[in-house]
């Protein structure tokens, strides 16, 4: 055993895939959490299949998880893994293709049945498949009969011993990159702690996997990953759905307000559903609307009576949306709408990523009707956006919009955990005092018109969606009154600009290359600009959070690069924006498939602009 | 509920906001909205309690003329509003204004699962069986054959009841009263604002221009009391000039029998809170040709409340759980970089 | 309706399409599926003249297993693109499978309006009283006390009765069905696609996944008797293994009685074709724990159907006048320039 | 009398108004027909109040009905009215302001009651004003009673003589420009037949007006305005709406199909329904839908279907109809959606005109999601894009979008009636060989799809809104499918303009400046164009019907101009999308008051620019 030679890794990528039931989600989660807490950085994504519950061992039962851990700071779930571990012929076919050539293959060659191999399309055993052994490194391992044999002395049924067999899987990655099989270890302790024997038998096929490793002559090499440089703090893995519900929750304790969250349930947003559901004693109220319109409508009605109020939905629920949104900007109330981008149009891709909404976030109403648009740029970022997002609605009293995306919603990342000490409250005002009251008055700094609550005595007032009076709020048809609250309502939006921090730019102050990204491409660009910097390019980055309004230095700096790459998971909506606004001659990189961007990809067109 | 400081005496004026009244002259949405000003001071609940959310239509203008809180917002989503407004301050007493083609046409979803759920909110829906404000289509209630803007050949479709719409969504109180008939109006208005729950009233009200005449069965004061029966809970069903006639079951079917000739023991009893709708549903059935339309409370129950439970549920969390924003950042598992 | 010509026998598998059912296994709509490929070929009606239209959901996904023409359209709007294809085109057979979310929740204005209207179409309702895609939230028709994704703490949320829905909508067929019984569901889904105008089936579905046994009191086979009462137009109301017990009415309040005690001339006779819905009313409030639970017919009247009429008029039109363009063109005041 | 100067003008705006009863629209209708019968050309333009019926003689009770008639081609309803006919103080109140200075004022003296000025906010009777008489030609004419004074013969009641006074009023207006009486007299005979006593006075009041002209000391000029020289053929007015409705028709008898138009009651769409459900007979299906989002997808089953489908609405309609929109992009089906924009955002301005609309029909929905988007120049223009949208719908297997306007809905002119040998008919295809076929298969040229119908023996296929396969239809989450997918989409859109005419541009070829417009703002910058170019500037003017694609050789034209002017009723949304597209720094003027530009309006900016 220790004739194996030990290299060192900057950073791994690993593949969990196989049936649904097969448990890979939860290998996925344990090795990504045992290489947090070891001090790697740490990125994952899960990929579900689109079926609730496809048939066993099909092709579109295929369930994924990949795990990113490197000795540096990462911003992805890395493009093509490294180790692929495929628990069946189906997880084979579907995954082999994104493997790195030379990479490593982990299967259960158990599982490798004729009936197996045949639904998965495979003539012949792919295990067998001397091509194969020459592009990549093949393991066939009988995972399910040595997770068996390794519990034989388990009091357990056939079927029970069977389901640890992703621990057996999950002990050999350890093995291979040297991680410690604590963590693990408690974990299972913990989470089975009311059925011991189903605790012992995890723990016995971990560890027999693990041992596996060592014993085998199969594996020649073991890998370890250095510890990364990470700011001191709390941390947990956190995933942008539950980032979002956390931010939300947040910020309405920042200012002491009930939070009312108002969704229909739809993919990929209804886990914020869940979540906020079960935080009543945090004075959460979650309303499952029987539609996106009424979603839609009782966050209105939420916000009208003070509190904070937020709508969750994706896409096609927008749409549904746009009305009653419209009806928000008019009555110029305080709110929030998230939206977790999905492939479209129309159904389109419901369970993949795609950042094709920021023109309907934009313009997606009638008339003129502006309004803040955000994005995150990380899964954890979405707790910062959706604080940030509540500060503009109470300052300037808007709904705001944040897009959010499929793959920021369930891909992980390690947070670290604030202190609420440390997050400035949201101050609200409610004005009580009736003289000289008018429900359409402004502040002149931010153009917010009072949030005037239901409840006040005196101040009974009438508003509506139809054109108002600037200042009285009454009803208007003078065809100045509309001129005027029409460019108020859009000054009011602008004036948002100035309340933004300094742009930050990564790299040159002037260079051949600028790089304009937004939302969770954020990680791909960034490295990719990292890397091809540390070629010696002549290339910076900008990351844009706030697409409506933009910072008002982006126009001088954009005209510091001679060209700007918008690399975007759509056919280039940004890049209309930036266009239209600044008149520069973008260089769009549009992509339409429902996955995120890889580094490499961003890295190949940048040296391809810069060649 | 909220009652006025023994000082504040609040009258129909209070009510009365400052905004011209813009419906046609002789629409029965004025006498509407002169009872409501004039019921309000009643009920003891300070004017700025009161929100008054409407959608759109002639009707919808209802919040403008009401001193009170008010949100005129858009085509048949007032009840969602409604319902979040509850939902963030269920101190507030939240009517619901609309009209049969906001509340049942565009907004019937809205309309039925607001009933459902059982929000604490009250909910006036105004049937003058046309659309007024886009000036005269048909509607839900108009009937088959009715010959409108968009039906010069006759409407093809089958109109519904709004009592039995509101039956199929289970509401916990319906109830039903006719524009013109100002006494009735204030009781059932009263009634409706008292009911924990949602409460429907249902009010048949004259559209002057389009529709005229569309109630007069009922509103005409010759031939009231041969068309009206007014339900009346624990009374047997009487109506007519000296409420001679009576409404007798026979299986499912009402019959109209003479109470001298049968007895009034022989009378079906109104049961407003009866635990099944069946009876409710029966009489929504009733109406012209060969019947009286009943008027008044058709059912009125205790039902779990949406408003209440959500806070409840909330208060339940409180008391067990600390507020712990802290606890819920920590959720699963945490280490530590130091 | 149009038949298969003599030579031409359609059968079972001719309604199975090439693509792969993706449904859980366990899953209720696989059965539902089968029956229905069983029994189209009895129609009579020739493939080609059926289509499914759909919303969103599991129950949804059925039109790619069904060899026809098929629609899986957006969620909640199956039905209105089941009126339009059906005033385009009133010749074809046109189905819309929806479940209790996409049907009663979202999409329940445009259920409530197809089944008012009677357009001549068939909705297949399957309740499983969750949302299986969006994987287990509560739907409209889940108790309340649902402890769900959406409700750790259980559902605030009173339900609706998908039958009392159709009632309230004026709905002329209306039947129950139970995604295991076989035989039934054949017979019931013919009995729709033979009605004339809006058809609406209720399956009662198990989800296995996320609400598995919510209907097992109707399907167990060993409590099936004591809990389904079976609809038979013309026949009383009888049940129980060896239908030994019956129901009796008593005002409008249902009694369990026995047979042998009462005699069957007390039992409530049933009658699908009542004129007033009250009788199909009152059976759609019948269920556990103290009654059981009716399936089969519960209504199906003539009544005019909003497709026929809208034809009708077209017809009367063109009789009357001219399909002439260029009047319409000159309709008004016309001059020349020459 | 023949004493009096007899002037030519060359052209008059003549506004009408008084209570909602007194019969305004008539008297407008009257002048506009018999002033085309004459031989002018004419446009017009009525103002409703939004009440259903406001109180009598209250401000927002007004009513009121423009006449633009001159002896050349014209364009637009006229900027400020020569002429104001006011029946009373309200209307007088309200109207006055759009006068021109030195103006006609023809009020009826009688209704000047203390009671009336107090509703009108009038303090004492401006007819009294000396301020006013110097501003204008003030004419305090007693017009009821001279009304009923001419009909003391006759034997009707007082009220239904005193309903006769706008035909006195138009009697007057009639001699003031010395208009033919015969139209009007044949037109009172035709619509009164059945009450012969009611056609006597309605023609006795007429004629009374014309003789108090022309006895009269007070009117010491009468006009005459000359023939305006116009194609020959047979003519009526129409306004926008009708001429939609009737365009829609026709488009379906072209193709020899059925129409089917479902649509939600709106403001200011709903008079297309009103229309098409008169017209059966033409076989055209008219659905009343419980809402939009009904319309919607009934249009989209009846476009499956085979029939000719269209809906239409206006802004907020558009919002809830979105969602299926989409849907129909997806399923790429044949139909058209028409907007009737009103001022917005939300309710907004119900019954205003504006072009706040166009990036929604663009981007309006989530993921990318083209669609064809057109829209009239004129009233009577809308006949023409109804069956020009439909014929791309069908070419390209597309939903189209057209752009209406409040403005043209309403506004009114003369149309030549077409004759319909003269349309070429639309070819429609829907294929019956089963063998080989593909449901999303393509035509090479226009990318079409085939519009297959349920219905056909043997082709019985399955599709939704989920991403597809190229070519078979079937579902596909495939990354390159979505890609090739959304590419198709695009692609197809963009094929339209390959089947579109050249643009046409009036004025030089290279200028200091373009005038750049689209939609019912057509006349006033044709005409502001015109007049400036009569002044000597160098300004050209292009106008577009087609929003997208936009006319391939747009930038080309563009490029030859040092500035591009941009009028809209919007914040510049045709300006962004023309920035964004061709980098031209284009100069908008927006407006955003309900009301159409003046010719004024633009001819001002054109100088400023140019100056
Ligand atoms: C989304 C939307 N669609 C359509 C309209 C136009 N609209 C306004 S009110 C109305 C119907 C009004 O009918 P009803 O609710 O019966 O009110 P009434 O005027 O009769 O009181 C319609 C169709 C609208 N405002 N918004
Ligand atoms: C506009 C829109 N909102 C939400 C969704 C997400 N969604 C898809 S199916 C569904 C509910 C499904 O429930 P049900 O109709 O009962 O069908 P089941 O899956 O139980 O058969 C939801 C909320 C969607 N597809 N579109
Ligand atoms: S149109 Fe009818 S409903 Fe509307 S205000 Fe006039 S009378 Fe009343
Ligand atoms: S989740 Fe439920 S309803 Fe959906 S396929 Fe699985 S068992 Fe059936
Ligand atoms: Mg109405
Ligand atoms: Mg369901």
């Amino acid at each position: 055993m220790s004739s194996r030679t030990r290299e060192e890794l900057q950073q791994v990528t690993v593949l969990f895939c196989g049936d649904s039931g097969d448990g890979m989600q939860l290998s996925g989660t344990q090795l990504s959490t045992t290489s947090a807490v070891y001090g790697n950085d740490v990125s994952t994504l899960p990929d579900y299949p689109p079926e609730i519950r496809a048939p066993a061992g099909s092709l579109a039962g295929v369930s994924a998880f990949q795990v990113h851990f490197a000795g540096h700071k990462i911003h992805t779930p890395g493009d093509n893994p490294d180790v692929l571990v495929a628990m069946n012929p189906a997880s084979l076919r579907v995954n082999l293709p994104r493997l790195k050539p030379g990479g490593v293959v982990i299967s259960d060659r158990d599982m490798f049945s004729e009936r197996n191999l045949a639904k998965a399309d495979y003539a012949t055993n792919p295990l067998d498949d001397p091509a194969l052994g020459s592009t990549y490194c093949l393991h066939p391992v009988p995972i399910s009969s040595l997770t068996l044999k390794a519990l034989e002395a388990v009091d357990l049924k056939h079927t029970a011993k069977r389901r640890c067999k992703n621990f057996f899987a999950l002990g050999l990655v350890y093995w291979l990159y040297a991680r410690p099989l604590e963590q693990s270890l408690a974990w299972i302790s913990n989470k089975f702690a009311g059925h011991p024997l189903v605790a012992e038998a995890n723990r016995r096929a971990l560890q027999a996997g693990y041992h596996y490793g060592e014993t085998s002559e199969a594996f020649a090499v073991q890998w370890s990953v250095p510890r990364a440089p990470v700011e001191a703090g709390s941390y947990r893995m956190i995933n942008g759905n539950e980032a979002m519900a956390l931010g939300l929750v947040t910020a309405a304790r920042l200012a002491q307000k009930a939070l009312v969250y108002s969704s229909y349930p739809i993919t990929p947003a209804s886990e914020v559903l869940h979540h906020l559901s079960r935080w009543k004693h945090l004075d959460v109220r979650s309303i499952q609307a029987e539609d996106e319109i009424a979603a839609m409508g009782s966050t209105i009605g939420a916000a009208y009576g003070g509190a904070f109020a937020v709508t969750g939905t994706s896409g096609p629920g927008v749409c549904l949306k746009s009305e009653a949104i419209n009806l928000a900007i008019m009555l110029e109330l305080p709110l929030v709408i998230f939206n977790v981008q999905r492939g479209g149009p129309s159904t389109g891709l419901p369970t993949k990523t795609e950042q094709a909404d920021l023109l309907q976030a934009l313009f997606g109403r009638n008339g003129e009707s502006p309004i803040p648009v955000l994005a995150p740029d990380s899964p954890a970022d979405c707790f910062a956006v959706a604080i940030e997002a509540f500060r503009i609605a109470v300052r300037h009293t808007t709904p705001v919009f944040i897009l959010s995306e499929g793959y920021l919603a369930n891909s992980s990342e390690p947070w670290r955990i604030p202190s609420l000490h440390d997050i400035p409250t949201i101050e609200v005002q409610h004005p009580v005092e009736a003289r000289g009251f008018q429900p359409y008055s402004r502040d002149a700094s931010t153009l917010a018109r009072p949030w005037l609550l239901p409840g006040t005595p005196g101040m009974e007032y009438r508003m509506g969606g139809l054109e108002k009076h600037p200042g009285s709020g009454s009803v208007s048809y003078a065809p100045q009154d509309h001129e005027a609250m029409c460019r108020l309502r859009a000054d009011k939006v602008q004036r948002v600009a100035a309340f933004l921090p300094e742009i930050e730019v990564n790299g040159p102050e002037q260079a051949a290359l600028l790089v304009l990204g937004w939302g969770g491409s954020y990680g791909a660009v960034a490295t990719a600009v990292q890397r091809t910097q540390d070629k010696g390019l002549a290339v910076a980055h900008v990351h844009l959070r706030h697409l409506n309004p933009f910072p008002s230095e982006l126009g001088e700096i954009l005209s510091r690069y001679d060209r700007v790459l918008i690399p975007e998971l759509n056919d280039g909506q940004l890049a209309l924006l930036i266009r239209a606004r600044y008149l520069v001659d973008t260089v769009s990189f549009s992509k339409l498939q429902g996955q995120p961007f890889t580094i490499t990809e961003i890295e190949t067109r940048i040296e391809e602009l810069l060649s | 509920m909220n009652t006025v400081p023994e000082d504040i005496k609040l009258t129909r004026k209070d009510f009365v906001s400052d905004q011209d009244v813009r419906w046609c002259p002789g629409c029965g949405n004025n006498a509407i909205l002169a009872q409501m000003q004039k019921m309000l001071p009643e009920l003891g609940v300070p004017r700025e309690k009161i929100v008054m959310i409407s959608g759109i239509g002639c009707s919808s203008r209802f919040p403008y003329y009401m001193n009170t809180y008010g949100v005129h917002s858009i085509h048949g989503r007032a009840p969602t509003l409604a319902m979040g407004l509850k939902c963030a301050r269920p101190e507030l007493q939240v009517w619901v204004i609309t009209g049969d083609g906001d509340g049942l046409a565009i907004g019937g979803n809205h309309f039925s699962h607001a009933l459902r759920r059982n929000v604490d909110i009250n909910i006036l829906l105004f049937n003058n069986q046309v659309y007024g404000l886009t000036k005269g289509q048909y509607s839900p209630t108009s009937p088959l054959g009715a010959k409108t803007q968009s039906s010069p050949d006759g409407s093809i479709e089958n109109p519904v009841n709004t009592i039995g719409v509101a039956i199929g969504s289970e509401a916990s109180f319906i109830a039903r009263t006719v524009d013109v008939f100002q006494k009735h109006m204030s009781g059932v208005l009263k009634r409706a604002a008292e009911h924990r729950g949602a409460a429907l009233v249902e009010i048949a009200q004259n559209c002057i221009i389009f529709n005229d005449g569309a109630w007069a069965h009922l509103s005409d004061p010759d031939k009231r009391l041969e068309n009206v029966l007014y339900l009346e809970h624990g009374k047997p069903m009487r109506f007519g000039k000296k409420g001679e006639k009576g409404i007798r079951l026979n299986g499912f079917t009402p019959e109209v029998v003479e109470v001298a000739e049968v007895g009034e023991d022989q009378l079906l009893v109104h049961d407003e809170r009866a635990s099944e709708p069946t009876l409710a549903y029966f009489l929504s059935r009733m109406g012209p040709p060969h019947f009286p339309t009943p008027l008044g409370v058709f059912r009125a129950i205790d039902k779990p409340v949406y408003s209440e439970l959500l806070m409840q549920q909330v208060r339940t969390a409180q008391a067990q759980r600390p507020p712990d924003l802290d606890a819920l950042f920590r959720q699963g598992e945490t280490w530590v970089v130091s």
